[in-house]
């Protein structure tokens, strides 16, 4: 079971443990991502996501079933959240079960390391005194 | 041929637009149509990088394009 | 920030979550051990925790302490459940926050393959015709 | 003097208690403490391994024990 979802609404990090929990599963590993205050020094004030939504579904799906392919794992959820969000709040969600842990962990980073590298979404920081796209600029 | 193209992220701010047209000719690949852009749009040079999808896949630069597609330009991610 | 709990209650995972979150944190991981169906293929029906409560507080703050001082993390909750579990119950979560994944996700990772090394709580598996301590024998 | 040790686990099903108390020489040490309970309980031996704990902390063979020590028999452990 794979569930993708791309919302502007707050994410429901619960809804998302409970959607990969099953009999046989032994762990889930969970990851988290939230909006830190500090970014190199400078103060965030707050963030906007912008998703290229068709295809951020299509990419993070090829992601989860690459992880099934690399690791006996069960269940994997993946939410996304966009549009503006304040330091604390959570724009992504990744829970992952297993029978046994090792896999649950394995396919939770894979999963994370590899949406940050090929999933069409956007984030602007917004400063006191300016905005910039993350890692648009060399 | 007229060839919609998406734009994201700081692209969109480069385009002044979420998606605009360009002119090209029949059956011009990815490559050409990164060419067109950048000569329009001399900013798109100054990115880290940046892709150009076709029907929500990443393309590579001898791929053909056809009036129906759907291409977007997509500029270094940093979802998550 | 560290916070340890033995408690014979349901875990309360987004408690656990909440519980680390903080400004300067940019991602979370979060294990979760679940009771599984099978073990070995036989079916189990329920599990029982027992654990050596102040030793094992005094352990898991160890565990804590250890990864602290290795990892750059900012908050862990290690909460463990004893008492008698159904399957597809928690029997522990572990959740760590950093401003950098690697470390959330290395320091929960190390914290749950210690906590099953060293941290004096033991597990019986209850089947339909017999029970096991898990690990006892040989 | 007599030495009350705590049994957790299987040791608790070995013991039939969960605590039983042993007569040992004044200062006697872990290493003779598991030769007493192993004499008592043979059944420990079949174990894949147990460890002792004094006062909270796993304790190594010649650490030597008192009256007033909090004493423990630790089966291999399996939380999580």
């Amino acid at each position: 079971m794979i569930d993708i979802q791309i919302t502007d609404k707050p994410l429901d990090m619960q809804a998302c443990i409970n959607m990969v929990m099953h009999p046989q599963c032994g762990g889930i590993d969970v990851f988290i991502g939230t909006v830190r205050e500090l970014t190199k020094g400078k103060q965030v004030l707050r963030l906007e996501f912008e998703a290229y939504e068709a295809m951020a579904l299509k990419e993070m799906r090829k992601i989860a079933e690459t992880a099934f392919e690399k690791w006996p794992v069960q269940r994997m959820a993946i939410h996304h959240r966009t549009g503006v969000l304040e330091v604390g709040e959570v724009p992504v969600v990744i829970a992952v079960s297993a029978a046994h842990r090792a896999a649950a962990f394995d396919a939770c980073r894979y999963t994370i390391d590899t949406l940050k590298q090929t999933v069409p979404i956007w984030k602007k920081e917004i400063f006191e005194n300016g905005e910039v796209w993350v890692a648009a600029h060399p | 041929m007229k060839v919609k193209v998406l734009a994201f992220g700081i692209a969109k701010e480069i385009f002044g637009s979420r998606h605009i047209e360009v002119d090209m000719a029949e059956a011009a690949n990815v490559q050409q149509l990164k060419a067109v852009l950048e000569q329009q749009f001399p900013r798109l040079k100054q990115l880290a990088s940046y892709l150009v999808a076709v029907n929500d896949e990443y393309a590579e630069g001898p791929q053909a394009l056809g009036e129906r597609d759907e291409v977007a330009v997509i500029p270094p991610v940093s979802g998550g």
